[in-house]
């Protein structure tokens, strides 16, 4: 890959990973209402998934989507906002962390309802061949979710329908506070094969891999309609929400995974492609000043009035 | 089409709207070849092709997920659930993602999705086969629920459930799959039903009868019992359960001052209890004797026509219900 | 296999396919309230399994679920009268066909959810085994069961936490009045391979086939509780329910069944062991007297009480 | 244990039914190692170890359904389900499978089985955690619902849930999990709750208000304001929703003349819908003004604090509506 794409790729990620940093911040600090679940580590996943999509093709995410909705290219400031639950947030303050959407960008929203993304995008996918542009459906979910018994109804159906859609699994290995392995007796290479779908497994860690391998994916995808599977092998830093001192988990364990920091391995990447130091910084630098001034604007914004509580319910009012 | 069957009206709606609309389409068991188990799509895969008219397999999470997923991109999908007891499979995806999707986005986008699904007893199905579960969707914002107790209204509520941007679940009483009614010939003149509107079946003074689906014509049949004996009975159509016509529900209560709710589901904690709360409220000045309730018994449906003949709500259970609010 | 137990085996076919056929006769006459699922074609099946099974283990069943349940040794008499919705079914009139049940006998139910056995049964063998007495449950579903979600999340649970219960698919190829194939782009063996679960497959229309493999399977399972698969393919000779005309279907593919119809197949084996035409006219007249009886008593039988309503809503009246 | 707090008296309960129980096991996710997500089960499995508690996969409509074949197959399991909203993905097996077992099998056995979960708002959790689903529930007849509002009530009504032969939902406040009350040292002190009685919380002569969960202590505060102005109102806490106390609550109207029916849940079709309702028929020539209700508006659940404190109920508008149900 070239440097000026690694670049790219590198400033991406780097945009979720400090736009994660500040909220957790904002978190401790009492400014972020809900639950916060944070993808720190995970970045290169929705970073390299995102390198072959447009607007046009949809995706959908589930309750660790701050990486899926800012790689898909939605508002910064208006994601911030959201999740501070300002009037000016993608969804007006009433989503949150778990329910940021941007139907203009194909972005159909987080979830948090375990495994929910699989029908919707499968659906998704459906209208896009119905509509026949080529565009495709992207599904995010971990590897908790592979219990949820929908996965198997959507790889099911879009098997048999030759539905443009990727199943995209970030496999962390954590499904909240349990090693998944504690809780699954297969994995998604078996499952993709009972349905003959195509599998391929990937470093989610290693953004290049993730951006090679899913545009090789969508691009046949986009040729002629069938599903695929990628998993991606990926590492959760922070606990499962924001406030889980992860006591369960092994210190070395965590302390190991900055060996495996995608933004570690981007770096050195560009490094090996002959990026400088300067380079870096300079995007580095660009990066904070985009994260600051979304999050000052969106601790400027104003709340959502209380009298809006019952707006956009419905479409228009009936009866 | 005079003397147009209720099913049939179903089907012409299903055909007159994927016709005016190509994001129309259907998903559901076996509602191609075989064309429904009600038969509420037959021919329609023959007429619009396997396109727009998708057999599933018995996945009814997935398919009315999909169709969620459809409607936020750009399609109009029409899911049936076989029967409504089946829905128990789809609360997540109705209730979580379609009820919800407009509101929590921001008002980004709707659902313009409807379920079509048959409650209700009569065929001794038993008691997996013959719930009406319609006061669960009505206690869900974001979800409108309509429920046609004849022809004409099956088509004009369909078709405007199709029209609607936001999710709409239609309850067709299995029952009344066989009524026969009046459908205009010339497409042009068949009609939509505004939802959230009722209708006065037949009017009358001295009570009103508030009821949908299937209960309407036994409401019918109690007003004319009354008749007989000089009491003026309006009875009322909800059409629309969510929202219902409040205002055309007060306004009769204020004109006879009695009231009886009727329908087949269960009564506790059934959509009558909703229409008395609030006429108990609002309409609370108007009322001359109690406010009472006709509906199913706190059982689950039972197989055996013995036993699901006498767990039916009917007529007679209405007439002394408006004997007893009248006393 | 000897001749006698031929000859049991037979027997209970037998009494599976004289009841369905009678049961036939009287909805044709009017007498059946609701649906009426026959299993004509099927009956070797749960004959063949439950050869492996005491009163001690459960089965679980689906809307097709004569069979199942006779062959579980329920009372013939309190079957008819369940069916033809009598006071003194099994059920008390309440259930009717899709709902037999006899939990003295371990018969956990006939059920009118597709796929709704799966995890009654899975939770059932957890019981089972928390027991320790090495009984086992065993799930009878269909191949359109194939596409729910649940068996997903019951086949990973199984054999996740080791459940002594067995899968017992009826492929008849069929699901209502769609080929199945058209349903689904996996299949049992795919699935039970992805996790991890012995899979075994029968002739489902031949009865010693289906009992050798069961007892088997179920022998194992008691001694080491663990999951198993067993798809028999089978014949669905009716329609979907009494009054479907099966135009959906070839008229030669109807026809060509009875080659593979279980009962004359066991007869024809019975031959070949040494059985003769006496001894199997013996049989039948018995088996004709007993349900001629069972008819008898039900048709006699009194209708439930609709004053019963309420009754059995609850164990006790609280409040 | 004086300053017990609710969600550690949930967790005794459990603790104590286990003990005195070897067929009562749990399920759940995360119920094992990590104790729950609101720590209900803490220490349970280093107590009871993995034969009795089992840590599951994502799977809520298994576990669901497992608990049925279990209590079937003479276990008494209790599911933990995280959240209420994922009920969405039980319900066919709470439904058609658990409410109906001892009536359709006519009456050969029952499901002693229990779902806790915990519903309504307060943790910005938004509108897929947060939602009230009771009225559901209590609308299918073979299930039983109850929902505690304080630590003893919460060890009480688990009790005698698990203790009960039919399924048991009992709905936990999340908002309270935090809540302190006394509960016995000695376990013999520790006194089951029985199911479908009520409690007056406050007595008083003036104005009843019905209410359950959260609504209890927001009903309190009420009738705290109105005693200033002079005016006594009755607090009753109906702790069990089906069945439900309806002879207190009648009592009481007899009494006072005037009510008002509160909880956090969404009121159109809520739980306040039926008592209402009932109250409007048995309870009609008691009264002397309007029934009201008190619910959240018709909305799902918004995020964020100010939109969520807006919407949900508080004492004010119990309050306001005494004033107007008074005026
Ligand atoms: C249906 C449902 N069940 C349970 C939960 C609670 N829950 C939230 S995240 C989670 C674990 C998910 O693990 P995984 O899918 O691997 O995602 P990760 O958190 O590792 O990114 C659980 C159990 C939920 N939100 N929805
Ligand atoms: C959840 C659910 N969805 C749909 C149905 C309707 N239905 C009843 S039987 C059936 C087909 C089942 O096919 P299969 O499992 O192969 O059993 P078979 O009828 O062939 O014995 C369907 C779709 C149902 N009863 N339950
Ligand atoms: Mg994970
Ligand atoms: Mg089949």
């Amino acid at each position: 890959m070239k440097l000026d794409e690694l670049a790219r790729l590198h400033r991406q990620m780097l945009v979720i990973r400090r736009a994660e940093e500040r909220l957790q911040k904002l978190f401790a600090d009492g400014l972020v209402p809900g639950f916060l679940h944070l993808s720190i580590g995970q970045e290169a996943v929705p970073v390299g998934v995102s390198e072959a999509l447009t607007d046009c093709d949809t995706v959908s995410s589930n309750h660790r989507g701050h990486g899926h909705t800012l790689a898909k290219g939605v508002d910064l400031k208006g994601f911030f906002a959201e999740i501070l639950g300002k009037a000016t947030g993608l969804c007006k303050g009433r989503g949150g962390s778990m329910h940021v959407a941007d139907l203009s960008k194909g972005m159909l929203g987080a979830n948090g309802i375990v495994g929910a993304g699989l029908p919707i995008t499968t659906g998704s996918a459906l209208a896009l061949k119905m509509q026949g542009q080529g565009a495709v459906a992207v599904v995010y979910f971990g590897d908790g979710a592979l219990a949820e018994g929908v996965l198997h109804e959507c790889l099911n159906i879009a098997a048999l329908w030759k539905l443009p859609i990727l199943f995209v699994c970030e496999n962390n290995g954590w499904s909240e506070f349990s090693p998944t392995e504690r809780q699954l007796a297969t994995s998604l290479d078996k499952l993709a094969k009972a349905f003959g779908i195509k599998y391929s497994a990937v470093d989610g860690n290693v953004v290049a891999d993730v951006a090679t391998t899913s545009a090789r994916l969508v691009k046949a995808m986009r040729k002629n309609a069938a599903p695929a599977v990628l998993e991606c092998s990926t590492t959760r830093v922070r606990g499962h929400f924001e406030g889980d001192r992860q006591d369960y988990r092994d210190g070395d364990e965590i302390a190991a995974l900055s060996e495996r920091d995608p933004i570690r391995l981007s770096a050195t990447a560009m490094a090996q492609a002959g990026g400088t130091p300067e380079m870096l910084a300079e995007i580095a630098d660009a990066v904070d000043a985009e994260i600051e001034a979304a999050t000052q604007a969106a601790l400027e914004a104003p709340l959502p009035s209380s009298a809006d509580i019952l707006t956009d319910v419905y479409t228009s009012v009936a009866g | 089409m005079p003397e147009t069957r209720y099913i049939k009206a179903v089907n012409q709606a299903l055909a007159d709207a994927m016709e005016a609309d190509p994001t129309v389409f259907l998903i559901g068991e076996d509602i191609g070849a075989a064309g429904g188990s009600f038969k509420a799509t037959r021919n329609l895969l023959e007429k619009f092709g396997p396109e727009r008219v998708y057999d599933s397999p018995i996945s009814e999470a997935a398919i009315t997920g999909m169709a969620v997923g459809a409607a936020l991109t750009g399609m109009r999908p029409v899911v049936e659930i076989m029967f409504m007891d089946f829905t128990t499979l789809s609360m997540d995806m109705l209730v979580n993602q379609a009820a919800k999707a407009r509101s929590m986005f921001g008002g980004q986008g709707s659902v313009p999705m409807v379920l079509r699904t048959p409650h209700g007893g009569g065929l001794n199905a038993g008691p997996q086969h013959s719930q009406c579960l319609e006061a669960w969707f009505a206690h869900v914002p974001g979800l409108r629920v309509v429920c046609p107790s004849n022809p004409a209204d099956a088509y004009g509520l369909l078709r405007a459930a199709i029209d609607d941007p936001d999710p709409v679940i239609v309850v067709e009483n299995k029952a009344l799959y066989a009524m026969k009614g009046d459908l205009p010939d010339a497409p042009e003149d068949r009609e939509r039903i505004e939802i959230g509107k009722g209708r006065i079946v037949r009017p009358g003074r001295d009570a009103t009868v508030v009821s949908y689906g299937a209960a309407v014509a036994m409401a019918e049949t109690a007003a004319e019992t009354m008749a007989e004996e000089g009491i003026e009975v309006e009875v009322i159509d909800l059409r629309s359960i969510q929202p219902w016509d409040e205002s055309l529900v007060l306004e009769s209560l204020t004109r006879t001052h009695n009231l009886v709710v009727a329908h087949e589901a269960v009564e506790a904690f059934g959509v009558g209890a909703e229409i008395v709360a609030r006429m108990a409220d609002i309409g609370f000045d108007q009322l001359d004797g109690p406010i009472l309730r006709v509906g199913a018994p706190f059982a689950p449906s039972p197989f055996g026509k013995t036993l699901e003949d006498a767990y039916r709500p009917d007529a007679n259970q209405i007439v002394a219900a408006l004997r007893r609010t009248l006393a």
